[in-house]
């Protein structure tokens, strides 16, 4: 086992030792802070804290140099892989390479350095900043105004959500069902229940797409509205989409768009031009935000006219009179705040460089190489994978491991483990739910067809493998820096603290 | 790579998509433009931005504080291993952001005096809500009191959120800075027993309140009693855990994160083992691999919506994992000697500016209830005109104590961090005495 | 072989595979860069730039996007130990972790963006921290005046000669000798040769130091000074250092002192106090710079009072009339410049930096640790292998591998080599000349007692390996991103560039 | 740790140091800061530097440029495992940063278009010191002619080496721009036969010369050829390759590395083959592992100090390998078109400038030359006086040519970048038409 302590040893560099905790390398004593010399008159916190508020021992924190803190944190970070050092084609999340220069913007002083409560006189930049974003997410989704306060793709489901009650209830008639297809991502039927609604589930047709017929069966008056992915998470366009909307506005109800990943459709189609009334987007898919191991993100609402007196407030706003430029609007119907503050404002002063360096032109070209990657990989791999609907698909692509279960009992899941060892991280496996065996890949459009070949290739290889050495795929992977973990083991002993460790043997 | 698609262009990709709905010219934006060009005007942003805390000396808070960045910090979390990997789905190459939530798990528990946390919410309004969901499904009545004095954002967030789940928020007010719980001899008002009761600690005026009384419901009635605790303040004070919290709360935004006006920030989550399997979000445990070695992986999953889907605990899935890596290095920075000096330092600064503060002509105190960081103070003039003449003199005054509470419009709310120098502080009163005069 | 192109897979990470060179990535007309938008009036470089001036074809760089960049160069950089991820216990050498805030210090926009020729009255801050550094490291070193300009320590090394030369010239006695010990640094014999000098080298004697004896034998009135290192390149304090101070001065030479490494003495001794008239510092050894693979470093040379008037210039000073606070001044005789600029100043600014961060005390306390720790590892592992010169030592020591070599075949250089699989860098090996199989082990102060146990336990299984299994030892490192390096075959098949390989077979 | 050595306190571990020498109160310092102490000391310094390129515009150049820094090269060779290493002692854990300076050396060499380069130098001054020394070497002549053009600190510091090798350094004068060469008719004058001759390419006035006649005079002579080449015109520009260059030297900073105030910047350095065995400083070469993997090393170390002591090459041993790496990561971020572009951008900014402030009533052209990047003009006033008036409109309006060249007092040496716009241009042109009235 590791030896405790302030231990300085590059593990991951050099071979497959644990890094031991934080805790282990703490000494009683050591310390790495320092503060600012205050220089006030020295006041005893007795004096200062009656003493029924003091606690009786300080909380037990790691005591480390900042040496020993530096070559901890640094020696997990080699034990990690990002985007920063390989393809990522892990299908619905797009891990796409986002521009540096949006790290640079986020760590402006003049941006990161404000305080979110500062009076709007001083903060006059900011505020220009959100409402240019504002326009530029309502010009590329078709729609009339957006609020930036959802903190990621949920929130903004939620939110979508609440705003199609709001307006349900303004008018007098509140329903209770939204209809999700069976394909949707996990947050919209979760979403859907904290909005207080009951899911309907609709069912894919043999093409993957809504059941027009299904879909029918199920509206009627009590129906809020339907959510939405399109393209969805099966990668493909619904071309009914026109249809559907009709249906479901026929009946009274609201469309919403579930727009997490809008790479495929930036500048060929919008989803208000497409009849939708509600669009969240995920900034930190499609608009340059790296995904920091699962967040920061940002999950702007754009919505139809009808819904905009409905928005969270306060909405930052061009003025109309008055000294200032910019102010704090909160509108007449508000269904209130849904963040502690903005939303994710460094978050969306990336999205808002990086809409400006693509421009209308970049954006376009973004949604064209997304959907021709994944197209280049579906026909690259059709004799290698079953293509679970073999047609034009979007920005993603599924494949199915069925056969491969069945003929050499290696699931999806192991060919995912054994492209770890080729460098590449795994596609998505088992999502969607609809797909047996599913392999969900998405390239991304900053990948290069040199990158494409290479993935490829070894799908191609962990494939064949599978065939003739099917124990090696399921032992995958064995060049990480663990070997595959025991998950069931983690949920039936459950140790979730440090503090929470059987005390070791000895 | 079009041949090998068989199409002749790029816009034959978009073949399934009906050409009515096409977009004819293209969308309304502006063309692209070099990223240089793109820096300067974002930097013309910041620069529109008076209220930048290198140019403004800050005595904001209310949630949102000045409190050291150490370069290590920055630097550590900044590594792009950390900022550009995805959720940690495959282990295998995911053991350096486990093994950070893990750490990061194991210092929340420790400071909420519960013994577990999640791997991060949004920020404090979303850990509320959350909070409140999950206490309304543990007690089963979706009655929840809710102190005046907890954040008047997240009050506002959480009664959003109750439109949907349908939970019946009522407020409890201030007295004296703090929160007047009915007597238990009263009828038990508002609304009935409580399914939730929920307190902040210290509350929005700073001040710091016995939870005795709100305990002592939470046991009458079955509640479950939530804690929305400052975790700065934690070096000092007793531990919502400590109180007797089911679920404490909190803004892990002073651990490391830029106040970036607002946002992202960090919902911190911690709850007693018996809501485990209600727990929101993302819980990583320790397991091993197939060698024995010690690993880290997600865990429960069932809980979570891409498995349970409409069951789920909650709709949460992108997180805060970031903030949640360089909160665990900002206090590895900090450790135990650190955290009590950062209350320390707080709580003798900010005395020292309230004392100042109250000897001037017209200045009260706006509550009397001891304070750690912050402090709320009437004023002769609207707390907004006091803040735009100070803001003139170079100084971020505090935060308008506004409509949430009454009078409020004359209050000002004024946080002194650790950050803040004696100096500094005697030229803020002084701007001060100047603004009343 | 890899797959060239833009390839994406993290082979560090999960296994040993080759990284392409950016060459094999690049593919014609892929890009990275943008600019400021400039708005000039087109206009052909044909009108510009005569044709005998022009160049036939574009000069051949990788051409690669911003995404296939950062992979390339993350990859790289995960296939590199460094303090931040282990000890680095190589004597000579410092390499110590240095504070993070340093660099922020580097990075501020009013240091990092001044262009160095600009006025004096537009850099006060600039000439300002200079002065204060210069007097800084007076104050360390015990002398009178230092020139900043020199860009490392061997840099340093040069100044001091010819500052040595020009002294003796204008004393009208030019001298033509130079001598140092056995011992000393590679650098100092050959800056002595290019300051114009012969080396006459002196002998240490059997406890390490310099042989008096010897040292009288060589001292003559042709000797223009001694070059000493004092704690010595063995880590030995040369506790006769009065004597040879005055044994030297009495024949009319200089003392110069290589005080690369001040780490032991900080605090404790300082060289003007010991006699020295010269004395130059490396910085990035002692004052928090970090060594960046090589460099930058930066290698100011102290003076006393009689030799201040030929120091390089123009120097930073305090200007004693004029409106300014400080300007700049070329002293009477001064040898001239030896920079293109003011030195590497980014690197002085990290040096104030650290000074003042670690003050008086704090700087007493890393010469404490410095050698505490060296002594520390001695003891420790005084049973393990043998100690060069079994005395106290300052900031490093020296172990030999002898028995090894004559018992079992191993090499210190095999010692080192295993010492990598272990997580750790490899000490010093072959340095310094006068010990058989040196293993020099400098473990700095910031190193934990649990590190430096771990050192020693790591330095234990290896000596006790190469008994058992020498084998193993030889052949290492086996866990390493690549095996042990073919050297030989570097020099005798040269390829120092991408142009220089064979052309590929096939 | 002191107990296991048999030690009372600290003070015994210096038992080897004599009494009488050991310092009895310490070290005349203040005692230590906290860390936001010092930062915020640092940032005062930074404060009092008004020329600083994110508040003045900046028109200065004389071999150090304001070139654009893009995040993406900043945050790569920021990465601590370059920043945090040694010299690649270790082969089998260095190969990052070896593959680097690999990459490195190849970028040099083509730009240089010679066969190999170095792994760097200390800077500009400091590769032309090696090459004369190699030249010397090479030759067996120690008289070096060296043309005004190069520049002048360059000079200076060539100078200030040559006391110590006793090399004869000779100036060739400029007229109209470009060095007078003797004809070669003359007596080989000055000082004889040369060893070595220097030309720089473009020269310190910023103007283009023909090397024919510098060329012509090495194979007269047998001399060696020392081209110092601007590495951004490269670009635009015939290499000293391509001129018949023995060895090209240059100054790197414009890759990557900021202004600085001088430094730590880049010294250029590539040759011929059959210098190799006198190239000084490190060299990385290709090889293989036992496994036959690719692999790196630093070779030819025999040449190296560390080897050969007082018979190296050189003494150098801490180079600027941090600025190598930026150099082959910025390299690799323009490419072939980017480079192009940038020298073109610069050519048209520089030429639209240069015709602009030659327009205004007097203003002359210092010479006549062709230009790229930079160029001199004379002014009315002194250059001290102008760049001050400048300064107080927010201009770093050039560099003073100084006494290094005749009338340099009244000339302005301006160099353009591609980071200028032209309203920043046109600006500028109008503060200098009104510091003039
Ligand atoms: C299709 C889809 N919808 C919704 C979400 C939820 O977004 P978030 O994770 O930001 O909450 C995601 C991403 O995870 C998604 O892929
Ligand atoms: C004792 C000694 N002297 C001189 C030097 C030369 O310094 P630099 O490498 O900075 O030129 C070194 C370091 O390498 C050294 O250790």
């Amino acid at each position: 086992m590791s030896a405790p302590g302030g231990r300085a040893t590059s593990a991951p560099l050099v071979g497959r030792e644990e890094e031991p905790t934080l805790f282990e390398l703490s000494r009683p004593g050591r310390r790495a802070w320092s503060f600012r010399t205050g220089g006030f008159p020295d006041r005893s916190v007795d004096d200062l804290v009656p003493p029924v508020h003091r606690r009786a021992h300080p909380v037990d924190l790691p005591e480390v140099s900042e040496r020993d803190l530096v070559a901890h944190v640094t020696r997990l970070s080699a034990r990690q892989f990002s985007v920063d050092l390989g393809a990522y084609p892990l299908g619905s999340c797009t891990m796409k390479y986002n521009p540096k220069v949006c790290d640079a913007v986020a760590a402006l002083p003049g941006l990161a350095g404000v305080h979110p409560a500062a009076p709007a006189s001083t903060v006059q930049g900011w505020l220009a900043l959100l409402v240019e974003l504002e326009e530029a997410l309502c010009a590329i989704t078709g729609m009339a105004a957006a609020t930036l306060q959802p903190a990621a793709g949920a929130a903004g489901e939620l939110t979508g959500l609440l705003l199609m009650r709001a307006w349900h209830a303004a008018a007098g008639r509140p329903r209770s069902k939204v209809i999700i297809p069976d394909s949707a991502h996990g947050t919209n039927p979760a979403s859907v229940t904290l909005g207080g609604y009951e899911v309907v589930t609709v069912s894919s047709d043999e093409r993957g797409c809504v059941d027009m017929d299904a879909l029918h069966r199920v509206l009627d008056e009590d129906v809020a509205g339907i959510m939405l992915t399109n393209p969805n998470t099966l990668g493909l366009f619904e071309e009914d989409i026109a249809r559907i909307a009709t249906a479901v506005h026929d009946v009274g109800g609201l469309l919403y768009y579930d727009g997490a990943n809008l790479n495929a459709i930036l500048g060929v189609v919008r989803p208000g031009d497409m009849g939708f009334d509600i669009v969240h987007m995920n900034l930190h898919k499609t608009f340059a935000t790296p995904h920091g191991g699962g967040g920061p993100g940002a999950g702007p609402v754009a919505v139809a006219e009808r819904l905009v007196p409905f928005l969270p407030g306060p909405r930052p706003v061009r003025t109309v009179d008055g000294p200032l430029g910019y102010g704090w609007h909160t509108p007449a119907r508000s269904i209130g705040r849904v963040h502690s503050w903005h939303g994710n404002a460094l978050v969306l002063a990336r999205a808002l460089a990086y809409i400006r360096v693509n421009g209308a032109d970049g954006l376009r070209r973004v949604a064209e190489a997304a959907v021709l990657n994944a197209n280049w990989l579906r026909r690259r791999l059709a004799g290698t994978l079953d293509v679970a609907y073999d047609r034009t698909c979007m920005h993603e692509v599924v494949f199915s491991a069925q056969r491969l279960r069945r003929d050499h009992g290696v699931r999806a899941l192991d060919v995912g483990k054994r492209l770890l060892d080729h460098g590449f991280h795994a596609p998505t496996v088992a999502f969607p739910l609809v797909v047996e065996e599913a392999l969900m890949v998405e390239p991304t459009e900053t990948e290069s067809p040199e990158t494409l070949e290479a993935l490829a290739a070894a799908i191609e290889a962990v494939v064949a493998e599978a065939a003739s050495h099917p124990a090696s795929v399921t032992a995958a992977p064995t060049a990480t820096p663990v070997g595959r973990v025991d998950e069931a083991r983690a949920a039936r002993r459950l140790v979730a603290t440090f503090d929470a460790r059987p005390t070791p043997e000895g | 790579m079009l041949d090998f698609l068989g199409l002749g262009t790029l816009d034959d990709l978009f073949e399934t998509v009906p050409d009515a709905l096409r977009l004819a010219s293209g969308l309304d934006l502006p063309p692209g433009r070099g990223e240089p060009d793109v820096l300067a005007e974002m930097e013309a942003f910041a620069e529109a931005n008076r209220a930048r805390s290198d140019r403004m000396v800050c005595f904001a808070g209310a949630g949102a504080y000045d409190h050291e960045l150490p370069a290590v910090t920055r630097s550590l979390a900044g590594r792009s291993e950390f900022v550009t990997s995805y959720t940690p789905y495959q282990p295998e190459v995911a053991q350096g952001v486990l093994q950070a939530i893990f750490e990061y798990q194991t210092m929340v528990a420790r400071l909420a005096g519960l013994p577990v946390a999640n791997a991060s919410l949004y920020d404090g309004a979303s850990a509320l809500i959350e909070a409140i969901n999950l206490g309304v499904a543990a007690s089963g009545r979706p009655l929840v009191w809710v102190s005046q004095g907890v954040h008047p954002h997240w009050r506002a967030a959480a009664g959003t959120a109750a439109a949907g789940t349908g939970h019946d928020l009522r407020s409890v007010p201030l007295v004296d800075g703090v929160t007047a719980w009915p007597a238990p001899s009263e009828a038990p008002a508002p609304g009935g027993e409580p399914g939730v009761v929920v307190v902040a600690y210290p509350n929005h005026l700073g001040c710091l309140e016995d939870l005795e009384p709100a305990r002592a419901w939470c046991d009458r009635t079955g509640a479950v009693l939530v804690v929305a605790a400052d975790p700065v303040a934690a070096g000092l004070l007793r531990s919502g855990g400590d109180w007797g919290a089911d679920v404490v709360v909190g803004e892990g935004q002073a651990f490391g994160t830029p106040l970036g006006f607002g946002g992202p920030y960090l919902g911190l989550f911690a709850t007693a083992t018996d809501h485990l399997r209600r727990l929101p979000g993302r819980l990583v445990g320790e397991t091993v691999d197939t060698e024995g070695r010690r690993a880290y992986v997600t865990t429960l999953r069932t809980r979570e919506q891409d498995i349970r889907r409409e069951k789920a605990t909650s709709n949460v899935c992108t997180n805060q994992t970031l903030m949640a890596v360089t909160a665990a290095i900002q206090l590895g920075w900090l450790g135990t000697s650190g955290l009590v000096e950062l209350g320390q330092r707080c709580a003798v600064a900010t005395h020292y500016t309230r004392d100042a503060l109250l000897a001037l002509d017209g200045v009260e105190p706006y509550a009397e209830a001891p304070v750690v960081r912050e402090f709320a103070i009437r004023t002769p003039v609207t707390a907004d005109v006091l803040l735009e003449r100070l803001a003139d003199d170079g100084f971020l005054g505090g935060v308008a104590l506004g409509e949430a509470y009454p009078d409020g419009e004359r209050a000002l709310l004024i946080a002194v961090t650790e950050r803040r120098t004696r100096d500094e502080v005697d030229r803020f009163v002084a701007a001060v005495a100047g603004a009343l005069r």
